[in-house]
């Protein structure tokens, strides 16, 4: 059950490239924070303390923190997260001690059916990466070993995986530009792996998505070409985060044929299985 | 023993419709009221006024369907519901085990499909009103808005008074010229309440992509961007009918929904504000509560209409007077 | 040679009124013009709309005047001006020495009055157009505002045009339940542009004293908060009209000016957005021609109504069918 | 001619009883501020730095720097403020090293007519104090004995008049509720003060006053029941502060009988003659 509550910015930090690592704790004498899953988000108040109209809306981040081991209760979390508009360039004049206001966890998280043995292949966009790294450490948590595969703009945008890469994660890059890793899209580097990977790829390989509309439907289609399972985090404005205004939606088919049906990003996702998209 | 030992009495009656205190959320803002349930106590609120109800479940507009504005939002959910029997079987349930006036809002397209709506409902327990959203197209009339129309939103009104016992309110549209001609069909027609305001019509256009940001092109625009031209209606409206009033709009503190009571409204509803804090609601009744503390105020129902106290200021006149008052 | 080196052209034409950029000041917000001299170079400017103009001086409301509301204020100023004599003695010579198109406003009580004073206005050298605030009352119809009703609208429209030589620009109010109507019987009756839109009618109540903030009662909304209002308004009326339309309502920066550009306006006036930063209007200029230069744009001119290209949004289909996506 | 400027904000310091004295500074190669004279005011933007909705209206604040001397170039100027509601909030949270927009000087200030060998009779009611203490120390610089009269509710607003103490100003105190000085208002401390001046009061001394408008009006009323000059520097919400708006007017009539006008308290004031101002 999501909880709203005020949490206090320990540290702001500048990781380069319009890039920020946020942490966040529960002042001293309130409650613990409950525990999520990863893949789930916050919705947080930006901008000046108390109710405010500059921006009016809170945004959606997700929840960077890999969730807590064996349920032991949270007092801080992370969210990581880019400068993009003007809540987020407010969001990084934010000072330790201020406080924000935060209401978590919310969505479905991710839930990958898991058959025995297989490995995630997370395919991130950019900032996307938040979402996906703490479903990568929970994974490395029990032993099994994740891949990342990258897909960002130019070489300082890999700022955007530095904590990852920093937690162990293994992580394969490419960029628009060519400046690192491979050259192309996110989509493209997905779609050599599972080639190279060959027919084996859809037993092997279960692909968590995130990052830009575009790029997640690139994947989409590149993973249902060769057969594998994918589970995209869909991103969209958002007024509540909570279900009540029903802004935020997606529309989804149970099947070629089937109705056209809107369902909500921040209740029924933001994790959707990319099958039922109607991209 | 004085008032301010005693605490102040914060409950209101709007009619027929009684609440322990003056705030309801606000139909499309609060889901089916359950939705609610992880943030607030539902029994801390006066009412709660679930989504618009078709007789049909409806998918509503494609995305995009929000937008943030200065001060405001706007939305084109095109009316996105589960209908009116899924309602009554897997919302109100749960609902009737709070102690919170539970309103069912309802729309249509026909004069008749507002009156099945009521019927539909008048069975069912728990329910405290119903509220018609009378913004919405009337395809008799080619599509134009009952809510702007004296004649539809009379017919409407009767049609629903005539299929329920329940007291009906009747949600006022902000986007006419005179508000008050639309306020006395409803009256006249035997509207036991009237709500004000619905959304205003607007749109934001993405400079970088050369259209407007909502799929739908326009859509509805709440928040405090709305509240003075809110609360001018519901003191228009305050002078033109002696119905109770529900007034709405841009409210997200104890002194927003004042200016509302002060103005003429018995009670008020919080919209836009439960997205950018769910708990906004329960929170506003406390400062309401604190208001009248600190003012020695024994009961909230005394401040009701305050504000016209103070002489005729040129609003009597209608939107001749005060518009002459501007710029 | 490349639109980038070149610099954007940022000329437009509203009809038979060239501006060397689409940047007004808006009536009000700027006094008589000279008021900016210490702010900002008026030849930065398109043009600038001065304070409307009576036959007589006027002395305007009683004070509180203004009430700051959120992302957006009040005011009921009553008119108060020096009357179209002193404007033409005393503010006019010192205009005419600058680069700008200098665009008179006026209003009367009367359809004689309008006409009466474009007369006065006539003989004046350096003015660029007449404009008519139709946001008063029309003592002739018992004080119903002139811009509620597309008949006196009409008749002041003429009444103007066969008064003077000058451009006529009508300024349409956004109280209205249709303002395709007003805009219509205004083209019709030869208006060679619309302007729009005046402010909304609002109010705000100091809940401490229990009354009005205003000494008024009422006044006129303006500012950020009415921006999308006021851009589905301009977005209807360039589908109704076929004349040219000049933009307003909360416009602070490049982006916002634009927004009316695609939405179908030829050019753009600045109001309350001068109040918080005197040199707004030539930030905007040079916002807007910036604007261009990043996304290659050749000619302002070229993105007058981009909005539209994207095929029929409901508000095609009036008031009725957008709210019927609100919701 | 005033100035729009970024001003950065130096010190911003709490004195006490929710009064702030705020210094502020040209940023380094930025022009020189323009002179201002005592009782000129300037326009501060306050909550978020740019274009900011919350509040819209920059706020008035009378400039509490003495003028520079001799014309010399200032580049840096104070305000002493008090906060009140939302806007002066936001103003105590500003941390030195960021800027704020400032629009000024502003307005007539005081001009007094001077007959010689006159004293000015500064009277105060609260915050008020701030507008009238650089006329007092100009006052000072130039070999005259300004007294001040100051009115406030309870002995902690004596905040409101420390650092014209300190600057070496005679002020004599009046509380509301008696905690410090006279009881009383401060109009009833002018009754007294007048009366004991007896009838050469009226040769003797100037009276300029700023407050809450019912004490101005106050001292009005006693200042002409005494035949004693007085200025007022009036108060209203003002929202362009350089006379385009025309929202910040007052009501003056130029004698009994003759018709009320409207003046813009920002252009033809803030400082009235009293006896003109329609109360
Ligand atoms: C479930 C979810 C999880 C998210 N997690 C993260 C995260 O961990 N870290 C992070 O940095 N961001 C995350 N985002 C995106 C983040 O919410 C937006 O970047 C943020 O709302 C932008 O706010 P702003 O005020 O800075 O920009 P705005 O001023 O609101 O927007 C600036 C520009 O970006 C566009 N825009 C706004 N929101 C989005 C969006 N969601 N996607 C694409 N374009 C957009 C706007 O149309 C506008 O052009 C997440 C979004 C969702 C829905
Ligand atoms: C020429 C001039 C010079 C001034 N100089 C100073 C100064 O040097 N130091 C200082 O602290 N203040 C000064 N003020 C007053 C100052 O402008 C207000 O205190 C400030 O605008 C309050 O802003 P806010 O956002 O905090 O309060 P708001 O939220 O705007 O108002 C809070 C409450 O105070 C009331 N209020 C607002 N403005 C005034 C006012 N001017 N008088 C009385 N009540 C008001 C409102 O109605 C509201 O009830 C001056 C005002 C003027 C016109
Ligand atoms: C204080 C004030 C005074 C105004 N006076 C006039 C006026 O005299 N004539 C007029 O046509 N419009 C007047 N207006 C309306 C503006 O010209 C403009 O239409 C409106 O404010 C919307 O634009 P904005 O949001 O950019 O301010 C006034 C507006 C304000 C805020
Ligand atoms: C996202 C959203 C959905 C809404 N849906 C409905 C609805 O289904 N029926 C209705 O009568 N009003 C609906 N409204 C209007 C609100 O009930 C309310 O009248 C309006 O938002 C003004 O109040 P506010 O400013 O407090 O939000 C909706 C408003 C919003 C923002
Ligand atoms: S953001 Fe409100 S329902 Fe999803
Ligand atoms: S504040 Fe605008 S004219 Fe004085």
């Amino acid at each position: 059950m999501p909880l709203d509550t005020a949490l206090r910015i320990e540290e702001n930090r500048h990781l380069g490239a319009a890039h920020f690592l946020l942490t966040l704790s529960a002042p001293p004498g309130s409650p613990p924070l409950p525990s999520w899953k990863a893949g789930q988000f916050a919705m947080i108040g930006l901008g000046l303390p108390g109710p405010t109209n500059d921006p009016l809306l809170r945004r959606p981040f997700s929840i960077f923190e890999p969730p807590p081991q064996r349920q032991a209760p949270a007092s801080s979390l992370r969210i990581f997260y880019k400068v993009l508009g003007r809540g987020t360039a407010l969001l990084a004049r934010a000072r330790p001690g201020t406080t924000v206001p935060c209401l978590a966890p919310l969505g479905n998280g991710f839930d990958p059916p898991r058959a025995a043995g297989s490995r995630l292949l997370l395919v991130a966009g950019g900032i996307g990466a938040a979402s996906l790294h703490p479903l990568a450490v929970q994974e490395l948590r029990e032993g099994r070993s994740p891949l990342m595969l990258y897909g960002c703009r130019t070489a300082a945008d890999l700022a955007g995986i530095a904590p990852s890469r920093e937690a162990g994660i293994e992580v394969r890059v490419a960029t628009d530009d060519g400046t690192a890793g491979a050259s192309g899209r996110a989509g493209d580097l997905l779609d050599r792996f599972l080639r190279d990977e060959g027919p084996q790829a859809s037993r092997r390989w279960i692909i968590c998505a995130c990052g830009p509309h575009a790029m997640m439907r690139h994947a989409a289609q590149v993973a249902a070409r060769h057969g594998v399972p994918c589970h995209v985090s869909l991103e969209s404005p958002m007024a509540c985060g909570f279900g009540v205004c029903v802004g935020c939606v997606v529309g989804v088919r149970d099947g070629a044929g089937e109705p056209l049906r809107y369902r909500r990003i921040c209740v029924e996702g933001p994790v959707f299985d990319a099958a039922v998209v109607a991209w | 023993m004085s008032a301010a030992a005693a605490g102040p009495v914060l409950a209101v009656s709007a009619g027929p419709l009684a609440l322990k205190n003056p705030v309801m959320t606000a139909s499309g803002t609060c889901g089916y009221g359950v939705d609610l349930l992880p943030h607030l106590e539902l029994s801390a609120l006066g009412g709660i006024v679930c989504k618009s109800l078709s007789l049909k479940p409806r998918e509503g507009s494609a995305p995009c369907r929000i937008a943030e504005t200065p001060a405001g939002m706007l939305n084109a959910i095109g009316l996105q519901n589960i209908g009116v029997e899924a309602f009554l079987r897997d919302k109100l349930p749960e609902l009737r085990r709070h102690d919170v006036a539970v309103v069912a809002n309802i729309f249509g397209e026909t004069v008749q499909e507002f009156a099945q709506l009521a019927r539909a409902l008048d069975g069912a327990d728990g329910i405290a009103a119903v509220e018609l959203n009378i913004s919405c197209p009337n395809t008799a009339k080619g599509g134009i808005e009952f809510g702007v129309d004296p004649e539809a939103t009379a017919r409407v009104t009767e049609a629903v008074k005539a299929a329920t016992r329940r007291p009906v309110i009747v949600k006022l549209s902000p986007n006419v010229t005179d508000i008050t001609l639309i306020a006395r069909a409803a009256a006249a027609a035997g509207a036991d309440i009237l709500s004000l305001v619905n959304t205003f019509v607007g749109m934001a256009v993405d400079v970088q992509r050369g259209r407007p940001i909502l799929a739908s092109g326009a859509g509805g625009l709440s928040g405090p961007a709305i509240r003075p031209l809110a609360v001018l209606l519901t003191y228009r409206v305050a002078r033109a009918v002696s119905i109770p009033l529900i007034g709405l709009g841009g409210i997200r503190s104890g002194a927003d929904a004042l200016e509302f009571i002060m103005a003429g409204a018995s009670a008020v509803q919080v919209g836009t504000a439960t997205f950018t804090e769910p708990g906004a609601a329960a929170r506003i009744v406390r400062e309401m509560e604190e208001h009248c503390r600190r003012h020695g105020v024994a009961s909230i129902a005394s401040l009701i209409g305050a504000a016209h106290q103070h002489g005729a200021f040129p609003p009597e006149a209608g939107p001749a007077g005060t518009a002459a008052a501007a710029g």
